[in-house]
């Protein structure tokens, strides 16, 4: 293997070298390689050990199908596992080293397994570790450190990913001779055009012609110039589109970054970006894979595809041997030969197994051309030695090998054995690819609505045809997308290569690789089949066929042709496995996109957010928002050290002062729904389970909403501000879900009520001040509202201004407290909530979080949908009756569920209060009910628990079967530590039953 | 991943902007029906494997219901039509 | 009764708005305008008569009418207009609406509160905001248009009044969450 | 012939020529006592204990494809028992004591991988949904256990457990004998061992209509023809709805896709099982060593096994907030499958009430692999004895006319 002198159309730099390390060695190749060509031209051939067997392996491929060069790139937050050296651009100071070596690449502990290796066939381990199983996780551990590339990096991501959305007219995958050929005529017709191609460079296997042939070189500048300047095509190289999804959604992968150094990289900039387009018509220009033939030891390093060979000769100048063997079952192998001679004068060994080809003017330049000759067997230690060959012959259905081999020595083996049209991305929205016979390769369907394909995915081999195909393409989309258009071209002919059909040869096959990734062979696929494993997806699955991280591109299509000659089947009728995303493997960090960390999901921030920072809240999440959960003091200590609350003591100090004197606390993330129209009370009557005909301006009532199933989903205050204006809250989490339920009720069940429901959630702000002294802090602010408790009932609101604000005033408790909800706009959120700390200063006013309003709420036994409700309770479980209403004209949501048998059941789980024994001790939440002390049925659980500072002592709600029946018997909560805890079953009120307290201070 | 069309909006928007809303056309029977009908009005769907009648709510769009006829085997969206209309038609 | 001086403070007024303020991306948080919802459908009797004591023209879908010196009404869906106008109108044209519109099936309500209200600039305003926006802002938006949409996982209204820059009307709660996405994704052109 | 290292020896030594069909491919005969509709898991599993507890019965499998080609091959492969209601409970943990000795009942390797489950923990409700389920799980004779915040960090150090993330973790429920089976082995396991026991497993037969009258099954049509049975159990999961729809049943399912995805192979570096429903992902390491991740469940119906790629982002982006350093792995693969939803988020395990000698194993939508031989064995008892397996009975169809649902939803975190 060496780097030839300078070559005309190479892509390499030589002005610039590059420095790189593999395996912890250096060396030095030149901008424009990529790592595969640069080991290449440093002579290295060894560059992974197989998955299975720990083989010694080479490089095969030059592009996204190579499954055998993957490395380990780089270390700490850059390290990329498992990338593919084919696919990686060189860059200064790269470091890479290989991904598989089981301790090293140098010594596989799998190779040294050697003796074993007849017995690791494919699905041994189904037949083996079984007995005792027991035993499985030992044996298994072993396993698992045998499997796998590259390590997961160790570090967090130092780099950063986006998302970008597109539209355009035509989006055309590959930035080949036929894609190019398309997107110019798309964009011409004044389209806006996106292209996308995988590579560095746009041309895709025609610069591989530039060398041979000045008319493509010539066609390709004018044509990419063109394309470059015109304003309404956009081109995305080093792009890989990954998916199509329905509707054309084509989703792609740029890099951005990867090919730059790490020195110079872009922080600012991410380092991939998804792509996320929405093209309307997509025109699939993505080419072919060759794949090689097969023979034993095929996967010796130093065997490599001829388009491979090819690539790295004229793309890069690197020669990978001097002494090839080039063997194909097609006519493309001879323009390799042609090649080899003219840019390195190097005369290979041509082996077709055709015979036929006019092959005369490589004869005449003295090269040895044996038709009708094929590889059986290739041998060499690290590398391949030599090759033994013979003469084949097709009877019309089979081929056959003659008993006498000949041995060639050589020290490079480039194969071919047809194309693989490249129709991965057809194939994800569910078409199947149809096989031809003529071109022994399964084509695109393209059956799908907006998509065409184009080039040589369609089979075509020689460049102009896939210029001209790509021209036709674009113009039977234009014709759809009714732009004017160029005229007709015409469909080009298939000009065939004449591939020959599929041959393996019967010796070996235990050494023959098919998917040489997953280290499956022929004789895998054998026994597969011997095992009745016959479906190709059995096989696949059997086998590991395909599964490996280039999903079989190189090997799939052979492992299919040996199993329907198995089989005796024909090939369409074996079938391919299915074809999904991803295309080649995506980063995660570049699916999440910037949508991660704390992007990951909206925080939602209540007006008076900014406050509660400023006085150290701790927050708890609930659904989107962020709320205070409680607000620790901080604690002077003696000596200098500073230490703050923890949740109980703020949480005690927070219940006392609200029962005592008075709290304040922000309300403002309770769904609000604005609901109008003549039938709002109809409307809500159908919606909650109680009646709302009566309910008069200025009032205000508690409702309790439930499904069709009869059980509760949500519950809030609605006020009557007009006979047609009511003001629903719902609580927090289910504000969007009940929103888009009545939605979904009033549009399809109800069309006819005229009721409009507009979301105020965000438009309101409220602070609730809460506690005996609540009327004179806001006494403090309002003057045009009269707070006497007899002018302002319970369950009343009021409009007035409050600090110079104009605002709602609802005298509403979720404490049993003496309370008025503030609501203003949300802008003057923050300012009145910092009026009412001010006018509560005297009496001590003590901001508090939902830790509190969860004790003071249930102290009074007010449920939380969600906590204390868990979508099995309806009404009635819920000790709810008094809000049921079964007289209404039409029937509620779920009154019709509320009488079925089992809903009827009087045994059910209901809501109850519970008193431990042992007033100290708090239940936790969610512990087991059960009867008697060793019981393990259980009857019920804890749903809520609570220290009650006012009581000075545990209290807790619960669901309990029958339980409202039970009252004064003692069950037993069975916690996760092994507890045993006795408590009464109790009402659950608990704090003034007598509703002394609401009036608050007198 | 589809792009509908909303019939209010007029024009074809991204699926995200769009929540799925189960079966159209669904009859409620009244409080007298049996514990069965009932059930069967709760739970029991067509479920059907082709083309599907299904409402579909422009949820972060113009907040609409509106019916959608899917394939869905196919992902092939046939037709999407108001309410209003088919009570129009009705 | 002491003498109060209410503070008003919109979504963002904590934000260093200059940040984002260079010729390739600028953002500026508009603090005087006012947002009404008007619920009719322009069928329903006494409609039109209404509407027309108002001056208001009710948009096609996706299109808006009116200006933002008085009213400028947006089509948000069937029968749901929004009108955005100057903040210290807002509380006059209310009480003129309710007075119109009173016995029609309609409704009219405040909800200034519930929105941050965004001007959008700079020459990198698409690219910025392609990154967030499902909509395809850049081409199916032109003059006169409004939709609503999603942007960074949370729900928007954007609309254009003028050609250089974007409106858009993002949730008061979400308003942050919104500003934190920009930031981010404004970032290279910075 | 048994399985073992000598067969294997032996095998090897001849170039593995003798080693017969897993499961002999057959074609169907024109009766049978007992006909099983579906070749995955559940089916097969039935098969098999019917076959080894009803000897005397005649029973057939129909797939429409190849076996072990639904839902049993395209699930992330989670086996866990710790459901929340008594009735899942003890079904799903019936299940989890027989795949603890499935391996050896089976004379197949199915590697289940008894790794430990762990169901995370974001919001304070997540954590009393966990201590609720722990406390039943431990009364139910499950093994649970509630995990803190720091503890987690030293069982699994990778996992991100700093409080400046979106939704911070907060603790996790534990079951140890949770864990991960080989999902194709499974069926393939049971196939063999049902077919040594005499069950005809045909594939490519898809059931296309019933012979139901007098209010009784009597056979099905296939595409290879008539098949006589007087019993037929069908378990086809995702199309459970188009089965019923042939003997003019309608049941109380919607089949949406459910998508899943792997990385590349690497080195292990994950150890046990995690699952999050509150940034919604699930994730496990193969032996293979790959990452294998379940998404979110598509809102819409779908029979067409893929899903919508947001989903996808999600989850990717879900694993990045609980897993940073998967940041910079990559993706391989990504598939969906048809999974039969239930309103309650149980299975259904029931003789169909209208028509006799019909029954029903579906509704198991985003969980039932590990169910799998539980499902089977109970079905197989219900068809044996045309009666429902105590274990089976909660699970019959009537509860959704009685209301007695088992609701899994609202406690039980993420059904997978
Ligand atoms: C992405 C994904 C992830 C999942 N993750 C988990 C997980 O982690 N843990 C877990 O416990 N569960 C999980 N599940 C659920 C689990 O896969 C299923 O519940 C379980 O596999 C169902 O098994 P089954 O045998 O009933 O169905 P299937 O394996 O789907 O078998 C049903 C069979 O019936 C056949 N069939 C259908 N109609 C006919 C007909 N008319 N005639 C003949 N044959 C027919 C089908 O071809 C199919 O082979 C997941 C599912 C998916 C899709
Ligand atoms: N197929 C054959 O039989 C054959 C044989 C010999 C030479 N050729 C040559 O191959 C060329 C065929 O032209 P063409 O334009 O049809 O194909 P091409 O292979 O030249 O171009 C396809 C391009 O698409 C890219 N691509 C493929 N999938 C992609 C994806 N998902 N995302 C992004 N990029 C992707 C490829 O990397 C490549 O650059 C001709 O120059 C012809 O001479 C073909
Ligand atoms: C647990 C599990 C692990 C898998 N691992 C891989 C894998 O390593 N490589 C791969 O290509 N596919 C893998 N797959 C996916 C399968 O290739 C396939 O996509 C899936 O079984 C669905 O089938 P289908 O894509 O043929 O429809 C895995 C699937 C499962 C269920
Ligand atoms: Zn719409």
């Amino acid at each position: 293997m060496k780097r030839l002198a300078p070559q005309a159309h190479e892509r390499i730099d030589r002005s610039k070298t590059y420095q790189f390390t593999w395996q912890g060695e250096s060396y030095y190749a030149y901008a424009g390689d990529t790592l595969a060509s640069a080991l290449l031209a440093n002579g290295i051939d060894v560059v992974g050990r197989s998955f299975k067997y720990g083989r010694k392996r080479g490089i095969l491929a030059a592009g996204v199908e190579e499954p055998n060069a993957l490395v380990t790139l780089e270390s700490g937050g850059y390290e990329v596992p498992n990338a593919r050296a084919t696919e990686i651009e060189l860059y200064d100071q790269l470091n890479a080293k290989a991904a598989s070596g089981i301790p090293s690449l140098r010594f596989d502990l799998r190779a040294a397994l050697k003796p074993f290796h007849k017995f690791m066939v494919a699905g041994f381990y189904y037949k083996t570790f079984k007995w005792p199983q027991k035993l499985w996780p030992h044996y298994e551990h072993y396993l698992r450190q045998l499997a796998g590339f590259s390590e997961v990096p160790q570090q967090a991501d130092a780099e950063h990913y986006d998302h970008q959305y597109q539209f355009v007219d035509v989006a055309v995958v590959g930035g080949g001779a036929a894609g190019l050929s398309a997107a110019l005529t798309a964009a011409q017709s004044g389209a806006s055009v996106l292209v996308i191609d995988e590579r560095a460079e746009l041309g895709g296997e025609l610069s591989s012609e530039f060398a041979s042939s000045a008319e493509a070189q010539q066609w390709f500048s004018s044509t990419k110039q063109a394309l470059e300047q015109m304003p309404n095509v956009r081109i995305l190289k080093r792009s890989t589109a990954f998916a199509l999804h329905d509707f054309n959604l084509l989703l792609v992968i740029e890099r951005r970054q990867d090919h730059v150094s790490l020195k110079q990289r872009n922080e600012k900039q991410s380092r991939q970006r998804q792509h996320r387009v929405r093209a309307k018509q997509v025109i699939l220009a993505t080419g072919s894979h060759e794949r090689p033939l097969l023979f034993a030891n095929n996967d010796l390093p130093g065997v490599l595809m001829a388009s491979a060979m090819r690539r790295y000769l004229n793309e890069f100048a690197v020669l990978c041997g001097d002494k090839p063997v080039l063997a194909g079952n097609n006519d493309s192998i001879y323009a390799l030969a042609e090649d080899l001679v003219k840019r390195a004068g190097v005369k290979p060994v041509v082996l077709d197994m055709r015979v036929g080809y006019d092959a005369s003017r490589l004869i005449a330049a003295g090269i040895d051309v044996r038709q009708g000759y094929t590889i059986l067997k290739a041998s060499g230690s690290n590398r391949v030695e030599q090759v033994s060959i013979a003469k084949v012959y097709y009877d019309g259905k089979l081929w056959s090998a003659s008993a006498a081999t000949e041995t060639l020595d050589c020290d490079v083996v480039a194969t071919s054995g047809g194309f693989n049209p490249l129709v991965h991305l057809d194939c994800h929205t569910g078409s199947k690819p149809l096989f031809s016979n003529a071109l022994q390769a399964f084509l695109p369907a393209c059956d799908k609505p907006a998509r065409i394909s184009a080039g040589s995915v369609n089979g075509h081999s020689d460049w102009q045809a896939c210029v001209q195909d790509g021209a036709y393409a674009a113009h039977q989309i234009l014709g759809r997308l009714e732009k004017s258009v160029a005229p007709t071209t015409v469909k080009p002919e298939l000009k065939l290569l004449n591939v020959a059909p599929f041959f393996c040869p019967t010796h070996q096959r235990n050494k023959i690789f098919i998917d040489m990734q997953n280290d499956v062979k022929a004789s895998d696929i054998e026994l597969a089949i011997r095992e009745n494993y016959r479906s190709i997806e059995h096989i696949k699955r059997y086998t590991a066929m395909g599964f490996g991280t280039d999903q079989g591109k190189i090997g799939n299509v052979l492992g299919i042709a040996l199993a329907a000659q198995l089989l005796n089947r024909s090939i369409p009728e074996v079938g391919t496995t299915t074809f999904r995303p991803m295309y080649t493997p995506v980063t995660m960090g570049a699916l999440a996109g910037e949508e991660v960390g704390l992007l990951f999901d909206p925080q939602r921030f209540t007006p008076i957010h900014a406050s509660h920072v400023a006085r150290g809240a701790e927050f708890e999440v609930v659904g989107q928002w962020m709320r205070p959960w409680y607000f620790p003091k901080a604690i002077e200590h003696l000596y200098d050290a500073q230490s703050a609350e923890d949740l109980h003591t703020a949480v005690q100090r927070e219940c006392l002062a609200v029962r005592n004197s008075v709290g304040v606390m922000d309300a403002s993330t309770l769904g609000k729904i604005d609901i109008q129209g003549p039938d709002v009370r109809e409307f809500l009557a159908r919606v909650y389970t109680n009646a709302w005909a009566k309910l008069a301006p200025g009032k205000c009532r508690y409702g309790v909403m439930c499904d069709e199933n009869g059980m509760i989903i949500d519950d809030g205050v609605t006020a009557c501000l007009s006979d047609t204006h009511f003001v629903m809250t719902t609580t927090t989490g289910g504000a969007a879900r009940i929103y888009n339920h009545l939605e979904t009720w009033l549009q399809t069940e109800w069309p006819a009520l005229k009721v409009y429901l507009t979301s105020v959630t965000d438009h309101w702000s409220t602070t609730a001040i809460v506690g005996p002294k609540a009327r004179r802090v806001i006494e403090k602010l309002c003057s045009d509202i009269d707070f006497n408790a007899k002018a302002f009932p319970f369950m009343d609101w009021r409009e007035g201004t409050v600090a110079g604000v104009p605002a709602r005033v609802m005298r509403i408790s979720f404490s049993g407290e003496l309370s008025y909800e503030i609501n203003v706009p949300a802008n003057y959120g923050r300012y009145i909530w910092e009026q009412v700390m001010e006018a509560g200063k005297e009496f001590d006013i003590t901001p508090y979080g939902t830790e509190t309003m969860h004790v003071l709420r249930a102290e009074k036994g007010y449920i939380i949908v969600g906590q204390d409700t868990d979508g099995s309770l309806s009404p009635y479980d819920a000790n709810m009756g008094w809000a049921v209403s079964l007289t209404k004209p039409y029937p509620f949501l779920g009154q019709r569920a509320l009488t079925r048998s089992d809903t009827v059941r009087t045994d059910r789980k209901q809501l109850v209060g519970l008193l431990p024994h042992d007033a100290q001790k708090v239940l936790p939440e969610g512990t087991q009910l059960v009867n008697a002390i060793e019981d393990k049925a259980m009857i019920g659980h804890v749903t809520s628990s609570y220290l009650s500072p006012i009581l000075g002592r545990s209290i807790a709600m619960a669901v309990v079967k029958a339980g409202l029946s039970r009252m004064g018997n003692t069950i037993y909560a069975k916690t996760v530590g092994g507890e045993t805890i006795p408590v009464t079953i109790a009402d659950s009120v608990f704090y003034d039953t007598a509703k002394e307290k609401l009036d608050g201070e007198v | 991943m589809f792009l509908i069309r909303c019939p209010y909006c007029g024009e074809a928007r991204e699926e995200q902007e769009f929540s799925y809303a189960g079966e159209a056309f669904i009859q409620r029977p009244p409080l007298t029906c049996s514990d069965e009908e009932w059930g069967d009005y709760l739970f029991k769907r067509k479920n059907i494997k082709g083309v599907t009648t299904e409402q579909w709510l422009h949820s972060a769009g113009c907040r609409r219901i509106f019916v959608m006829e899917r394939n869905n085997v196919t992902y092939e969206i046939l037709s999407i039509y108001t309410f209003e209309s088919k009570r129009g038609a009705a | 009764m002491a003498k109060f001086e209410p503070q008003f403070a919109t979504a963002l007024e904590q934000q260093d708005f200059n940040r984002l303020n260079s010729a390739a991306f600028k953002v500026q948080e508009l603090r005087d305008y006012g947002y009404v919802v008007l619920r009719v459908d322009a069928n329903t009797e006494g409609a039109a008569h209404a509407l027309a004591k108002l001056d208001i023209s009710v948009p096609e879908p996706l299109t808006m009418t009116g200006s933002l010196d008085s009213h400028l009404v947006k089509w948000i869906g069937p029968s749901e207009y929004g009108i955005t106008l100057p903040l210290a109108q807002k509380d006059a044209f209310i009480k003129a609406a309710k007075e119109a519109l009173q016995g029609v099936f309609a409704a009219v309500v405040d909800n200034s509160g519930g929105y941050s209200f965004l001007h959008i600039s700079g020459t990198q305003r698409y690219e910025v905001l392609s990154k967030l926006a499902l909509y395809d802002l850049r081409g199916q938006l032109p003059l006169g248009k409004v939709v609503s949409t999603i942007a960074a996982k949370s729900g928007v209204i954007v609309y254009r009044v003028e050609e250089e820059s974007l409106r858009l009307m993002v949730r008061w709660s979400f308003a942050q969450h919104f500003w934190n996405a920009l930031v981010k994704a404004s970032e290279e052109y910075r | 012939m048994k399985y073992s290292w000598l067969a294997l020896l032996k095998e090897g030594l001849k170039g593995h020529q003798d080693w017969t069909p897993t499961w002999p491919d057959v074609t169907p005969q024109t009766a049978y006592d007992v006909i099983i509709v579906g070749g995955g898991g559940h089916g097969l599993a039935t098969a098999y204990y019917l076959a080894r507890d009803f000897p005397t019965k005649k029973i057939a499998v129909l797939e429409k494809g190849w076996i072990g080609g639904g839902n049993t091959g395209r699930n992330t492969t989670i086996v866990r028992s710790n459901y929340l209601w008594d009735e899942a409970a003890l079904l799903y943990e019936h299940a989890l004591k027989l795949w603890e000795g499935l391996t050896e009942e089976l004379d197949f390797n199915v590697m289940f991988s008894q790794r430990g489950v762990y169901n995370l923990g974001h919001t304070l409700q997540d954590m009393r949904d966990i201590e609720r389920r722990v406390s039943a799980n431990l009364l139910n004779g499950v093994d649970a256990e509630v995990v803190s915040v720091a503890e987690l960090k030293e069982r699994i150090p990778i996992l991100e457990t700093g409080k400046q993330v979106r939704y911070p973790v907060m603790g996790a429920s534990f079951q140890a004998r949770g864990g991960v089976a080989r999902h194709d082995a499974v069926a393939w396991g049971f196939a063999r061992a049902a077919s040594r026991l005499g069950v005809d497993i045909v594939q490519n037969c898809e059931v296309i209509g019933m012979d139901v009258s007098g209010g009784r099954i009597h056979g099905v049509e296939t595409t290879r023809g008539f098949i006589k049975a007087d019993q037929v159990g069908c378990v086809p999961a995702g199309h459970a709805s188009v089965l019923a729809k042939m003997a003019n049943v309608r049941l109380p399912l919607e089949s949406h896709p459910l998508q899943a995805f792997v990385s590349e192979p690497m080195k292990p570096v994950l150890h046990t099982v995690v699952m999050s429903n509150a940034v919604h992902g699930y994730v496990s390491q193969s032996d293979k060593g790959d990452l294998v991740i379940g998404a979110g469940i598509d809102s819409y119906t779908g029979y067409a096994q893929r899903g919508s790629p947001h989903l996808i982002d999600h989850c990717a982006a879900a694993m990045i907030e609980l897993f940073p350093i998967f940041s910079r792995t990559r993706l391989n693969r990504q598939w969906g499958g048809i999974v039969d939803t239930c309103p309650d988020a149980c299975p259904i395990i029931s003789p169909i009430p209208e028509v006799k000698g019909l029954y029903f194993n579906c509704g198991w939508g985003t969980g039932g692999f590990k169910a799998t031989p539980g499902s089977g064995h109970v079905f197989a008892q219900t068809i044996g004895h045309d009666t429902p397996h105590p274990l089976a009975a909660p699970f019959h169809i009537q509860r959704f006319t009685t209301g007695a649902l088992i609701d899994e939803h609202g406690a039980a975190g993420v059904a997978h």
